[in-house]
């Protein structure tokens, strides 16, 4: 059977076709916009195509992160922390401990020996522990680095950051450079606040390994480096398919 | 997250401004003083003969403080006839950045130079000043001489600052002076978003874009919420009605109309930029100083 | 399939009638000759009943519930807090209850928007940190006589006769105080009455939720929370009521099975309400069957044994009958202050945070749960104490437990969006699928 | 001479006291061998510790942005709180070999169980205490009951009496210690205080931290200098700060050496400041009971500062805080408040009023785990512009 899965996360929708709970036929990811509608289904059919798959082939379409009335060719929704189960599951049975580092929210999540997930925290109220905090502070930084996560391997020194809201985070940082503090010292800075943020957030439901980084910051070695050392664990990002769209495989296999 | 880099079109940007007196010679002035202004999001600088505004160039504050500074004071230079920091008397540094300036004779927080500025530019009656920054929210109040009586800050929240409306302007794509403007279209009572918070806001608005929310509709809802936040602050002192708006916000339309009506005043019309309040403050005080210590720097 | 609705209790329009009376009373209570007080509902509240059988008291906690169940309202009321300065974090309760008092208004049950009823004195207790403090101010403000009186002494199962002796001399301080500042003379007869009126009650009250240990429950939170403060309703045909629906195994639910058994631990989200607790019922038929608040708040049971641990057996009145002689003044203020200090089950979470974990693991299995939905109300420090700590100790037994955050007296703190999702997942978590899913 | 001032040896001991609390503690254990005990309010009767041969040091946080508290700590308690429990969680107390506290806020309540059952520490008391010590006429009876079990448990985990000439020893020294900060504090009443607050507060918190009898030691000696020695520091405003615990060095610094404008802190009535040490214990037959009379009477903490009004603000802490202003005659008052402090927070209405009735203007700022150094420069600066500095007019 196919199935497809929708994530439509606040900065990016990610879809996936699968079949028969297996096999990975269709993959991508997008900016959302605001017209969802118009935007899940030009992905939905860009990857039916990509797949080589007919629509009327599709068994199951779930969505999760929003309402299933605003996709309208959508059967079914799951929260999202479900779909964050099912999905690193599938990518490792071997899965305990997961952690979704997305643009805005941090979900933690804990997955049983069957694929269940039992217990699971979000971050709450505060955008400090999410993408939208390392976009900011680039932001800050007035010019685009592709390497900003590899930069903070290469820092030195501890800078505390101490504002935790984003927008005066900004002016910290804003501070640093014109202190001319190393930009390798300041990506430091960041990624060791950002890491302390959401391994606290993951120890709420206690660390077990394996465990796993999915989301956007998955891509920051910087972020993986600090959080391993925060927590004492091997921080495991999946290897064969972003860890963006693990969300949305878990969507997939949710009918 | 590198891809979200790349996009870097930014609908937050506004252009800078470099305005001269023609009807004034500085060169015949007693005292020329002038001051600066280094905002977290903006950066102003005013020179003044003899207490009267001779020119002003405001731009957006750029990496550091320093930079911004002597960015700022060469666009007014390079506008105005042979000046150079030689021929101040006397200069004033004010905003975030005060500190940072490398050739000021003094630093002087926004808050007394608001005061001072707004006394100037609107005259000994005003009592309460909002100035709504790019990070600051600051309500002042002042006696008849533009001296600060007691003041209130936003604390750790940079709700209704300048920078929230970039933040918003960068998110609904649409050029930052436009927002107030289209926020007033729409007709009847709309509910604020619920939250405050810069960040949260900015999620909740584009839940809201994405229900299909018509963008007017949605402006408004945000507006209103920093209007609510600002009118909780006003009201933390005891507001009196000579009231004026200071800072870049004072010339969006869709917060000061808010708050007027709210508060159910009038907020008088001036000839001076209200951008620029404390920077013409800090030249105000640089006068002030340099008649008092009789210290010109030249 | 049928539809689900929740089993209408029959005495509760009595119950319904006496609750909005009783707001009208306090409202007209000082035009009417009689006298008004106000405190904290923790307050010993007998006590003042002595002056004379038109006194009546306006409850801190349950008046500023009332006033955020009035959504509008409320936040008109957190607002102008805020603008006054103060502090954004302050107990919730004492926020819309200073705006009340300080603006001058209050709200009935109907809604109706009527003149704060200035009390003649204030009197209150102080578990929390906020409790004397909150009457305090206001005492101050409107310049209006007040007391407070510290039981802070510690665990019931560590009592002992100076423990006891403290608070019950600041009793009768109390009463030569109150005798003194209304100039009424104050009736030991009529304290004895309303002694033994508060016990009875406090033993009713935890009998009650007592009988939600049943399978099916035979009633939910809501309807809890509607009885609670209502200490002159027809508790009687209520009690037999509940009795009649164990014994035909009724639950609190019609049109469905009980699919689930859902505990809480504080205070509900007043001004959201009917969209909690109606959405977990009615989309997934399951039962709110109450909360560590709801069972604690007001019962007596014999709570703390020599160990530590939390017993959940109902206080019998006739047990303290036989403990106590009312007959004087003193056994009257003994009996109060020793059955709250020993039994009231939520005094004693501020002694130990074990006191309050173990309280709440035995109430999993007490009542037969399924789960547990702790609300990390940001309104109320008081009570939000020691939550993550039993939060870690039911995960770590592996029990269903999930956390949400707001704040339950300001609307603008509760994004009901959010929290159906958050239900949703958790029912996801206990694999209770929505109810429509499986037709 | 401001040089002299400043490179007072005593004053640097002091400093390094604060610096080096854990390796002193540490050392001192090893070298005494007896146990070092952490309190966590200063409610805690550390006399009956002291007479047990026991050192008790202030648990404090250490500065240090670490969200390892928030996995069971409240992220509604306040930063200190936080901070005190990271420090915890890292195992900087390690080697204390208790840990005692006495009924004080919710917060602090909260810290002592977190800290008892997240690290491994020989023992533990919890003493309960009046939660009200204003208009309270009972409190002092049945706080002697509740220090005496604290004594009682306190020979037992020791397994050593604590006998009544230990005691009067261990009472002289704490008295010997309070009245000595006392007298340095009064020598800020006059113009050019010879010690700024930034130095007082160190002076406090090395006295919280370390052996009261090194303590007086070093204090004897500054008393001498300081009685001799006039401040050529230019003093000012005068400025008093009110609120919740302190322990913010950064801020001192910044309001007294780093600004724009001259300042001087010439009181300090938190729990790092006056309220630890104002007052005395009479000596009397009974010395628990003595203990229980001070405690009780001490300037409040507003958490305890509740109990009546008849018609007027009966709070004890603002008669104090009204006479001292008086006295050190004080330009302006900074009301700071850890945020998230409950028990200041509902006291801050009451003493706006307050100073606005003594027509002392107040500013309000609110405390977190670190200084936001940009953001109360600016506030303070603009307080000390709007309370003085008529040149700019």
């Amino acid at each position: 059977m196919i199935s497809v899965g929708i994530d439509v996360g606040s900065k990016y929708t990610k879809v996936i076709v699968i079949k028969d709970d297996k096999e990975i036929l269709g993959k991508s990811i997008d900016e959302t916009g605001f017209d969802v509608k118009a935007k899940t289904t030009e992905m939905f059919k860009s990857t039916l195509k990509q797949a080589g798959i007919n629509e009327k082939e599709v068994g199951n379409v779930t969505v999760t992160a929003i309402r299933k009335e605003l996709v309208p060719f959508a059967n079914r929704e799951v929260p999202k922390v479900v779909a964050i189960a099912k999905g690193a599951y599938f990518i490792s049975p071997n899965v305990r401990t997961v952690i979704d580092a997305g643009a805005e929210e941090v979900v933690a999540v804990k997955v049983a020996e069957d694929g269940k997930f039992t217990d699971y925290a979000v971050s709450e109220k505060c955008a400090a522990g999410s993408g939208a905090f390392i976009d900011a502070m680039v932001n800050a930084l007035g010019e685009p680095y592709e390497k900003f996560g590899e930069l903070a391997l290469e820092g030195t020194q501890d800078i505390p950051i101490n504002d935790q809201c984003v927008i005066f985070a900004e002016s910290e940082v804003v501070g640093l450079v014109s202190s001319n503090v190393p930009l390798s010292n300041i990506s430091r800075a960041i990624h060791v606040a950002l890491a302390d943020r959401i391994s606290s957030i993951a120890k709420k439901i206690g660390i077990e390994e394996e465990v796993m980084i999915i989301g956007g910051l998955a891509n920051d070695v910087g972020l993986i480096t600090f959080m391993e050392k925060n927590l004492n664990v091997k921080v495991n990002v999946p290897s064969e398919i972003k860890p963006q769209l693990v969300t949305a495989i878990g969507a997939a296999l949710s009918y | 997250m590198t891809e979200v880099l790349k996009e870097k079109k930014s609908y937050a940007d506004w252009p800078g401004t470099v305005w001269v007196n023609e009807s004034l010679d500085w060169k015949e002035a007693k005292i020329v003083s002038a001051g600066i202004d280094v905002g977290s999001v903006s950066s102003k600088f005013v020179i003044m003969s003899d207490g009267e505004i001779a020119g002003y160039s405001a731009f957006r504050t750029q990496k550091s403080s320093e930079y911004s500074s002597q960015y700022v004071t060469n666009a007014l230079f390079d506008k105005m006839d042979h000046i150079s920091l030689d021929n101040i008397h006397y200069i004033v540094a004010t905003g975030y950045g005060r500190v940072q300036v490398p050739f000021s004779n003094k630093a002087i927080t926004e808050i007394a130079c608001h005061a001072r500025g707004a006394n100037y530019i609107y005259g000994p009656t005003i009592r309460t000043i909002l100035d709504m920054g790019g990070q600051d929210l600051k309500i002042i109040k002042c006696d008849e001489r533009g001296k600060v009586l007691n003041f209130v800050m936003n604390d750790k929240c940079a709700a209704g600052c300048g920078r929230a409306f970039e933040v918003l302007a960068d998110l609904v794509r649409i050029p930052i002076e436009e927002l107030g403007p289209m926020s007033l279209k729409v007709e009847g009572k709309v509910d604020p978003v619920s939250s405050t918070c810069v960040l949260y806001a900015k999620s909740e608005v584009m839940g809201l874009l994405r229900e299909g929310v018509p963008k007017e509709r949605v402006l408004a809802a945000y507006f209103e919420a920093m209007k609510n936040r600002v009118i909780e602050l006003i009201k933390r002192v005891d507001f009196e009605p000579e009231f004026v708006i200071t800072g870049g916000i004072a010339k969006n339309p869709g917060m000061v109309k808010r708050i007027e009506k709210e508060l159910g005043v009038k907020v008088p019309e001036s000839k001076v930029d209200p951008m620029i309040a404390g920077a013409v403050g800090a030249a105000i005080f640089a006068k002030t100083l340099c008649e008092k210590t009789d210290k010109k720097s030249s | 399939m049928t539809e689900v609705k929740i089993r209408p209790i029959k005495v509760w329009d009595e119950f319904k009638k006496v609750r909005a009376k009783y707001y009208k009373d306090i409202s007209e209570a000082k035009e009417k000759g009689g006298l008004l007080w106000s405190g904290s509902g923790w307050s010993l509240a007998n006590i003042p009943s002595g002056l004379g059988d038109d006194v009546y008291f306006l409850y801190g906690e349950p008046y500023a519930a009332t006033l955020a169940w009035f959504k509008d309202y409320a936040a008109e009321s957190q607002e102008y807090m805020d603008q006054i300065g103060v502090a954004r974090d302050a107990c919730s309760y004492l926020r819309v209850y200073w705006s009340s008092a300080l603006r001058g208004t209050f709200i009935l049950t109907d809604g109706t928007v009527v003149k704060y009823p200035e009390p003649n004195f204030y009197w209150t207790v102080h578990i929390c940190d906020s409790h004397a403090k909150w009457y305090q101010h206001i005492a101050v403000r409107r310049g209006v006589p007040m007391k407070a009186l510290d039981v802070c002494v510690g665990p019931g199962n560590q009592l002992n006769e100076k423990k006891i002796r403290y608070v019950v001399n600041q009793l009768h301080d109390s009463i030569k105080w109150m005798e003194k500042v209304t100039g009424r003379e104050y009736s030991d007869e009529l304290l004895i009455k309303r002694t033994y009126q508060a016990l009875e009650y406090m033993c009713r009250w935890s009998r009650i939720v007592n009988y939600n240990k049943s399978v099916p429950a035979p009633i939910e939170e809501k309807s809890l929370f509607s009885f609670y403060t209502v200490f002159e309703g027809p508790w009687d045909k209520l009690e037999k009521e509940i009795q009649e629906r164990v014994k035909k195994g009724l639950g609190a639910l019609e049109g469905v099975e009980e699919r689930g058994r859902i505990l809480g631990d504080m205070q509900p989200p007043w001004p959201v309400l009917t969209e909690f607790y109606r959405y977990m019922e009615y989309k997934y038929g399951v039962n709110p069957i109450g909360s560590l608040y709801i069972y604690a708040i007001a019962g007596a049971w014999k709570a703390l044994d020599e160990k530590g641990n939390f017993v959940w057996e109902p206080v019998k009145f006739e047990e303290l009958l036989e403990k106590y002689e009312l007959t004087n003044r003193d056994e009257a203020l003994r009996a109060t202050a020793e059955t709250f200090l020993r039994h009231h089950g939520m005094w004693q979470t501020f002694y130990d945070s074990s006191f309050k974990r173990k309280a709440v693991l035995s109430m999993t299995e007490e009542w037969k749960a399924d789960g547990m939905l702790l609300f990390m109300n940001r309104g109320c420090e008081g009570l939000a104490i020691s939550q993550l700590d039993y939060y870690h100790a039911l995960r770590e037994k592996g029990f269903p437990v999930a956390t949400w955050e707001g704040n339950f007296a300001d609307p603008r703190d509760l994004d009901i969006p959010k929290i159906h999702h958050t239900i949703d997942t958790f029912m996801a978590r206990l694999g209770i699928n929505p109810l429509d899913s499986e037709s | 001479m401001l040089k002299l001032i400043e490179n007072l040896s005593e004053l640097k001991r002091f400093s390094e006291w604060v610096d080096t609390r854990h390796d002193y503690a540490q050392r001192w254990k090893k070298e005494t061998g007896g146990k070092v005990v952490g309190y966590i309010c200063t409610y805690v009767p550390e006399e009956i510790l002291y007479a047990a041969n026991i050192l008790p040091v202030r648990i404090l946080g250490s500065k240090v942005p670490d969200s390892s508290s928030r996995v069971y700590h409240h992220d509604m308690w306040c930063p200190f709180s936080h901070d005190c429990l990271s420090t915890a969680l890292r195992g900087d107390f390690d080697y204390l070999d208790g840990i005692v506290t006495t009924l004080s806020c919710l917060h602090m309540r909260q810290v002592f169980w977190l800290m008892r059952d997240k690290c491994e520490f020989d023992w533990s008391y919890f003493i309960p205490f009046p939660h009200g010590t204003t208009n309270n006429p009972y409190a002092e009876e049945y706080a002697a009951s509740e220090l005496e079990n604290f004594k009682v448990a306190v020979e037992e985990w020791t397994g050593s009496k604590i006998t009544k000439s230990d005691l009067e020893a261990s009472i002289e020294i704490y008295n010997k210690n309070r009245k000595l900060m006392k007298k340095i504090y009064e020598l800020r009443k006059g113009d050019n205080p010879p010690i700024t607050g930034l130095h007082s507060m160190e002076m406090v918190l090395a006295s919280q931290l370390v052996d009261k009898k090194a303590h007086n030691e070093v204090l004897e000696s500054l008393l001498e200098k300081l009685e001799n020695v006039e401040s050529d520091r230019e003093q000012g405003s005068r400025l008093m700060l009110i609120g919740s615990e302190n322990d913010d060095r950064d801020f001192m610094r910044l309001v007294e050496y780093e600004i724009n404008y001259p300042a001087t802190f010439v009181f300090e009535e938190h729990c790092t400041g006056a309220r630890y040490f104002w007052s005395q214990i009479s000596q009397n037959n009974n010395l628990v009971e003595a203990l229980a009379k001070y405690y009780v009477d001490r300037i409040p903490c507003p958490s305890k500062d509740w109990g009546a009004a008849e018609g007027k603000d009966e709070r004890r802490r603002f008669s104090f805080i009204k006479e001292i202003a008086k006295e050190y005659r004080v330009d302006g008052t900074i009301l700071m408040q850890q945020k998230f402090c409950n028990p200041h927070e509902l006291d801050i209405p009451g003493l706006r009023d307050l100073f606005k009735e003594l027509n002392i203007p107040t500013y309000t700022l609110e405390f977190d785990q670190t200084t936001p150094v940009g953001q109360f420069s600016t506030r303070v600066e603009a307080f000390l512009e709007s309370i003085g500095e008529e040149i700019l007019f």
